[in-house]
């Protein structure tokens, strides 16, 4: 990296708008295709003017990518690595060039960004392992349709989903199934389950592609009742998409985790522009309900609130639910 | 110069014939069977493991989970014995319903996912019209053009999916009409209707490719395409048919599995062609055409998701489990070496 | 002239080593005994011819003395010294070089390279030259006035010269003895002419040669010398000069096979024009007009590069023309359609039955039927029991040594494969049967056969064109036209001489230049 | 149609000097520099669409981004040469540096990932290793005991990426020693070293290819293996030397890779091969052996990250990235059949 004084001048920038490189981690889920609708937007809103890439989920493209940006000179990158471990060589490139880096969902396991914007994975897994063994009164038998296994996310999905099960619910046998992130691998995954045990009572999906085949298999076994019914299975989803509050409404499913989408990409491009803006951030409480915390040194995280969606909105082991219309879902207004 | 003998019809009489007459048809059946034995040993194997494995619920799940891939295969099969292969049919798997679910769809009901074009009653035509279009595009360049049919289909693998991840921005296809959810998740006779399709169209397939002329053509093509033709096979018309019905085959597969699932996710199918592949080379199939059948296909691909079933039900360990199954491929392939007794080709 | 496990030879052996012997040779390929105890002994400076009938196992031996393939037993010996491990190629290509039946030229690479395949030119870096190789190879190639730009790919040479590209290479080692497998199978009589010209030159120089033929009269005009081979097992070794060609079919045969002429019905006058072609143009430029009557053989005979097979094959529609029409009992075919031709009476043996005659997966019935489905079925369903029962009547008339009809073609020998050809040629009826170089490559015994089946169908009242170089197809015929060059010089009644023939195929016109 | 013509006796009744002498030459020469004109049209579109794309900064970057793959479409283009393929050059360029990894990444760093049982300088060795015993292992099944070489590199291609993922449980290596990661991250004289080893391996490749009897004996083993063996190329033998030695490639294009990320991902390499293949196919490499040159693979591979590049720096649409890739691979095929001028093979 010979030619490190190029971002500084000030060609690449037009009109006093700051450019920002914004980087999607893939294209293939609902859930981070709401975020790829959401980017423009607030790049609209904030005033900013945008570079976008697409790593495919593939961190060769994202380290490739961010060259791209540094050669057209952005001043700025929003990431969403995918993989916390690889990432570390291009974000001391990227500060070597002061360039400032913000991620969003995932926390780099080593080097410097200027912040985290991300909901808590771990949160997500206890939350749902709260709702489930709760309902089920802790004694049954549940299926965790888990994602790919080289995903972070997923894994802490499924740490926390199990340490809690362990914990506070220990008369729950939890069924693990890794799926690859494939509706149809995790169908037929499920149904096996259902063959070897049919008194399943619980299932967590970690994310919402397993969502219609889900309840698919439900219904072709005739356990759509609704929860009054003994023989009811208790469904929690993940991601926050319509569907799952149009499920929820409709009784199919019986609770989701509300990923904010929305936030995600406003915050992000937020931190982004306050940083070229030579702004700072100190840890506590911010002024948009959420908290930032010093996960180590040199790397503050603003822990954006992803909450438990329900029919009710009832508390569930003593945390708030929202409830399904709830119009500050982004759910609602995708 | 020339030699003195005259010519005449040879009154030699047939030698006796060395080896018993039938033993070539017995060895074809054999061929055929190859894999009972192991299809065998891994029900025991299973029901040692879980005596679920053999319960009627257990066994009509694996006949549901395998039912979409093995009409993959069967396509695939039909492409093989003409000694071309269709890498694309993965990707046909996900983009026909795909469309079909673009077309038809209420935008109101999804968000502005689909572009509700069509009434509901065409989502099923349009899908299998997908299916024969890319059949037919494939067909075009490989056969008219005459260009390489591995990398045709596999630069068509990549764009279709690209295709699909444009139209539908990436996003999974929900709210599917009932014509297309119809199949996927019915039941006939208390089993499901995707079991009974993908089973009749083996069975159509085993008659066809067996015991007609359309379908000894698909033989004599992959076995010696010159032959063919000089033969009266009109070849080229035989493999643009060939591709279009293993397209329309793939779509078919593909509506069976949305309808299951109810929807259309952006990576229906993907990687998918690994397995098919797998399933049918196991089953018998050569790779380089006029060898195989469709019934060693059905008993490949049943073998493939017997065992995956299995694993499930020991509950080994998520992480390798992707380790087992390719060991389980690769200890088919040099079974069925050791039973097929000669180099494989 | 029972088999001789042991030993071979007869006469008095000379001072001199054998350049080769191989005693009691034993080779089986499966189930098929490719050589039992077989044998040879080759004496320096000879020319010694080896003949059998096809899958007598000569190819077989032809590998085993070049050290390709491991005998299952017996023993090989060069200069009375034991023959060198199969790994060390270098010591095998010292002591014989060969051309084999099967080509071993490699099609994607140039000319050049494939004359000095693994010991190119290499300077002292050990980098090849490929300046001074491509020189090496011109000179190699003007030697046998092929002319070939060396530096094009070998897929451009006609069969011909690739031939010779073969031979040149074989005789480039500067071995002392050179083994040719049938090299004159593809050569037509000039290049033969030619081969033969430095065969005995070098032979003058004392190299030892082991000829294989089909073509007795070459063995008589060549060869010292004769070992004969039948059904895997050595029969005799002699001079040739000892051997009449009588003796020598039959110790090839293991009967007496010659039998009087078939009675030839003269063709009547007034029998109707069943084929009538008129100024037929290839794509390559040959030219054809011609007709022929219910029960007429035609032959067209003509060199390497007539056009003799180019319009055999625009006319039955395996080629598309360029122009002209050909009309068969008052239908016209659609050109360059084989489906119409076949349904209007057409029945075909192609040139190269492994490219275009035969599907070798499939079995004897498949192939004999695949041009008639509607006679071993209905609406597009097969029967498999009448596909069998025809295929079976097949087996029988040609007398095809098989176990039955669901044997695949591939274990067949090449002369029952060529039977099949005939077979599925015949299995539609046809008016018209157009032979292509139907005998190539088929030992005496079946071309007896092939050429009585030409007997009957004339007999039938459908008319035969046979397309070959080959006198002995022509024979029968009831006039040949000559084509060279790409259009028709002549034509010849039944009862030419062979060297009329013969001139005229050559551009020659003996009688009226 | 007029292809059934040509072969045979009397290939043409007019005796063929009809060519100039040398236009097959010409021709050859021309088929490798035959995508120098896209390249130099792709260049000129880039500048077009974006200044940058031609800045020296962008071209290192593309060039970098390039380097692994293009090692690993240099491995697959020897395994090509001779008329064979390795699918599970994928699986390897992951596995080589991820058992590398594990064996001595020390687990008090890294919450108990690795095994930390080597010192860290056999790090570099072992990946080495690992390649060429993978190499070993399918030259086993392929060369000795005859197994068609697509299936088994299918069913290595899973079952490595299953051991990957069972060693790892998924999760990523990192920390790894400085040794593995000096070669990926470091620079020599301005320029990424994984540039300089890449056009190095090239260089070599090129030279060794071209201009020695090993290489030429691989052309020799894909025109056709009986011809090669009877001119004294000891072919198995070389068979599986070409394996080991595009298995090890693979290997060292995974480590040069993990030294850039400092990471082994357990996905590392996931769907590679089919880039790897448009690459070398759209280079001119055929699929059936004995066809193409390093020189047009290393084109083929430049050309296609050019237009991957192209395309980012144009800010194309996320979802439509890949239809645009695949439309690229497929019209590129297009354009090497036209300029190729018959059908590929
Ligand atoms: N590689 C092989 N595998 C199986 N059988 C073989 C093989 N090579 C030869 N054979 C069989 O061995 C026998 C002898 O074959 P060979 O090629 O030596 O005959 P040939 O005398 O050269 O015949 P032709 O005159 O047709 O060339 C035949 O039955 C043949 O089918
Ligand atoms: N490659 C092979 N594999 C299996 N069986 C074979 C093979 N080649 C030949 N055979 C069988 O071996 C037997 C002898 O074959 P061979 O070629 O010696 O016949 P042949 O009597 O010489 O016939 P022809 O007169 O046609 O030359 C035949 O029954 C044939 O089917
Ligand atoms: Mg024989
Ligand atoms: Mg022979």
């Amino acid at each position: 990296a010979g030619c490190g004084d190029r971002s500084g001048d000030a060609t690449g920038s037009g009109g006093g708008k700051p450019l920002i490189g914004v980087d999607y981690p893939r294209s293939d889920t609902d859930f981070w295709n709401s975020y790829i609708k959401y980017v423009p937007q607030s790049a609209d809103e904030l005033g900013v003017e945008l570079k976008t890439t697409n790593s495919q989920n593939d961190i060769a493209n994202l380290i490739s990518n961010a060259q791209t940006f540094m050669s057209q000179g952005v001043k700025g990158v929003v990431m969403a690595p995918q993989d916390t471990a690889a990432i570390a060589p291009t974000l001391s490139q990227l500060e070597s060039r002061k360039i400032p880096v913000v991620t969003i969902d995932t926390r780099p396991d080593s080097g410097t960004v200027f912040m985290v914007v991300r909901a808590d994975n771990r949160a997500y897994g206890t939350k749902a392992c709260q709702f489930l063994g709760t309902k089920l009164g802790g004694r049954g038998k549940v299926v965790m349709l888990q994602g790919g296994l080289d995903s972070i996310n997923g894994r802490d999905r499924t740490e926390a989903f199990n340490e809690c099960m362990g914990k506070e619910f220990p008369g729950i046998k939890v069924f693990g199934e890794a799926t690859d992130w494939k509706a149809d691998v995790a169908a037929s995954k499920l149904q096996t389950r259902f063959a070897s045990d049919p008194d399943i009572k619980g299932v967590y999906m970690q994310s919402s592609f397993a969502l219609s085949g889900t309840l698919q298999i439900l219904k072709q076994r005739g356990l759509q009742v609704p929860p009054t019914d003994p023989k009811h299975v208790f469904v929690v989803s993940n991601d926050g998409i319509p569907e799952e509050l149009k499920n929820i409404g409709g009784g199919l499913i019986d609770a989701t985790v509300s990923q904010p989408a929305d936030l995600y990409a406003r915050y992000g491009l937020e931190y982004a522009k306050a940083a070229i803006e030579g702004k700072t951030f100190q840890p506590g409480p911010t002024e948009h309900g959420s908290t930032i915390i010093q996960v180590r040194e040199g790397l503050l995280e603003d822990q954006l609130p992803a909450p438990l969606v329900t029919l009710d909105g009832a508390p569930i082991g003593g945390q708030p639910t929202v409830k399904f219309d709830d119009p500050s879902l982004w759910g609602r207004n995708a | 110069m020339s030699e003195t003998l005259s010519t005449g019809k040879a009154s030699a009489p047939v030698p006796p014939p060395t080896r018993p007459p039938s033993r070539h048809l017995a060895l074809a059946r054999l061929r055929d069977l190859a894999l009972v034995p192991a299809i065998i040993a891994v029900a025991i194997v299973g029901w040692i493991i879980s005596p679920v494995f053999l319960s009627t619920d257990n066994i009509v799940n694996v006949l549901q989970s395998m039912s979409e891939i093995a009409i993959l295969v069967l396509a695939q099969t039909i492409v093989l014995i003409t000694g071309k292969m269709d890498l694309s049919l993965e990707s046909t798997f996900g983009l026909a319903p795909g469309i079909a679910a673009w077309l038809v769809i209420d935008p109101a009901l999804t968000r502005g996912l689909g572009l509700g074009l069509l009434p509901d009653a065409w989502a099923v035509p349009v899908v299998l019209l997908v299916g024969a279009l890319v059949g037919a595009f494939n067909g075009l360049l490989i056969v008219r053009f005459g260009l390489n049919g591995f990398i045709v289909t596999l630069g068509m693998l990549i764009i279709l999916r690209g295709l699909l991840t444009g139209i539908s921005g990436g996003q999974t296809f929900f709210a599917l009409p009932g014509s297309m959810t119809y199949l996927g998740s019915t039941s006939w006779f208390g089993i499901p209707a995707s079991i009974w399709v993908s089973l009749l169209l083996f069975a159509v397939g085993i008659v066809v490719l067996g015991h007609t002329r359309a379908g000894r053509a698909l033989y004599a093509i992959g076995g010696n395409a010159d032959a063919a033709r000089a033969a009266g096979i009109r070849t080229d018309r035989v493999l643009w048919i060939a591709l279009i019905v293993a397209s329309v085959l793939a779509a078919l597969a593909g509506l069976l599995i949305s309808g299951r699932l109810a929807a259309v996710p952006a990576a229906q199918g993907d990687g998918a062609i690994f397995q098919v592949f797998a399933a049918a080379v196991i089953g018998g199939v050569s790779l380089n055409g006029g060898k195989g059948s469709v019934f060693g296909a059905f008993t490949g691909v049943l073998l493939l998701f017997m065992i995956i079933n299995v694993l499930t039900l020991a509950g080994v360990p998520a992480q390798w489990t992707n380790f087992l199954n390719g060991a389980v491929i690769l200890v088919a392939l040099v079974v069925s070496r050791i039973t097929g007794g000669k180099a494989q080709t | 002239m029972s088999a001789t496990p042991h030993r071979p030879g007869g006469g008095p052996v000379g001072e001199d080593r054998p350049v080769v012997e191989a005693v009691d040779i034993t080779k089986r390929f499966g189930s098929t005994l490719a050589l039992s105890g077989a044998g040879i002994m080759v004496r320096p400076g000879e020319t010694h011819a080896l003949v059998g009938r096809n899958g007598a196992g000569k190819s077989t031996l032809v590998s085993i003395l070049t050290g390709l393939q491991a005998a299952d037993g017996g023993a090989v010996a060069f200069d009375g010294r034991p023959a060198p491990p199969l790994a060390d190629r270098d010591a095998w290509r010292q002591r014989v070089a060969c051309v084999y039946q099967k080509s071993t030229i490699i099609p994607t690479l140039t000319v050049a390279e494939n004359l000095f395949l693994n010991r190119h030119a290499r300077s002292r870096s050990g980098l090849i030259r490929w300046s001074s190789l491509r020189r090496e190879a011109e000179q190699l190639l003007a030697a046998w006035s092929v002319e070939v730009d060396v530096r094009q790919p070998a897929s451009t040479l006609s069969v011909e010269q690739r031939q010779f590209v073969e031979i040149a290479r074989a005789l480039s080692f500067g071995a002392r003895f050179i083994i040719l497998d049938e090299p004159t199978a593809q050569l037509d009589a000039a290049g033969i002419h030619r081969l033969f010209t430095r065969i005995r030159d070098l032979r003058a120089h004392g190299v030892t040669f082991l000829f294989i033929s089909h073509h007795l009269q070459e063995i008589y005009e060549l060869c010292d010398r004769v070992t004969v081979f039948r059904d895997a097992r050595h029969i005799v070794t002699a001079p040739v000069a000892e051997l009449s060609r009588q003796a020598l079919v039959a110790a090839m045969t293991g009967e007496d096979v010659t039998m009087p002429e078939a009675g030839r019905r003269p063709l009547t006058s007034d029998a109707p024009v069943l084929l009538s072609v008129r100024d037929l143009v290839t794509s390559s430029g040959a030219e054809l007009s011609m007709e022929a009557r219910a029960g007429e053989v035609v032959g067209i005979a003509g060199g390497g590069g007539s056009g003799k097979v180019e319009v055999a094959e625009a006319m039955v529609g395996l080629a598309r023309p360029a122009g002209g029409t050909v009309t068969l009992a008052g239908r016209v075919l659609r050109p360059g359609s084989v489906p119409d031709a076949l349904a209007a009476g057409v029945g075909l043996v192609p040139q190269d039955r492994h490219r275009e005659g035969l599907v070798p997966s499939l079995s004897i019935a498949e192939n004999v039927t695949m041009t008639v489905p509607d006679r071993v079925g209905r609406y597009g369903l097969i029967s498999p029991a009448r596909r069998d029962a025809l295929a079976r009547d097949t087996i029988a008339d040609l007398t095809i040594k098989a176990a039955g009809p669901q044997v695949p073609v591939s274990e067949l020998s090449g002369g029952n494969q060529q039977k099949v050809v005939m077979g599925r040629a015949l299995a539609n009826d046809p008016q018209l049967l157009v032979l292509i170089t139907p005998t190539a490559g088929v030992d005496v015994r079946s071309k007896q056969t092939l050429l009585g089946v030409v007997e009957d169908v004339r007999r039938r009242g459908a008319a035969v064109l046979v397309i070959s170089d080959e006198l002995d197809d022509l024979r029968n015929c009831d006039r040949v036209l000559v084509m060279f060059q790409g259009r028709v010089v002549g034509e010849m009644a039944h009862g030419w001489s062979d060297n009329d023939l013969v001139a005229a195929m050559e551009g020659v016109d003996l009688h009226h230049v």
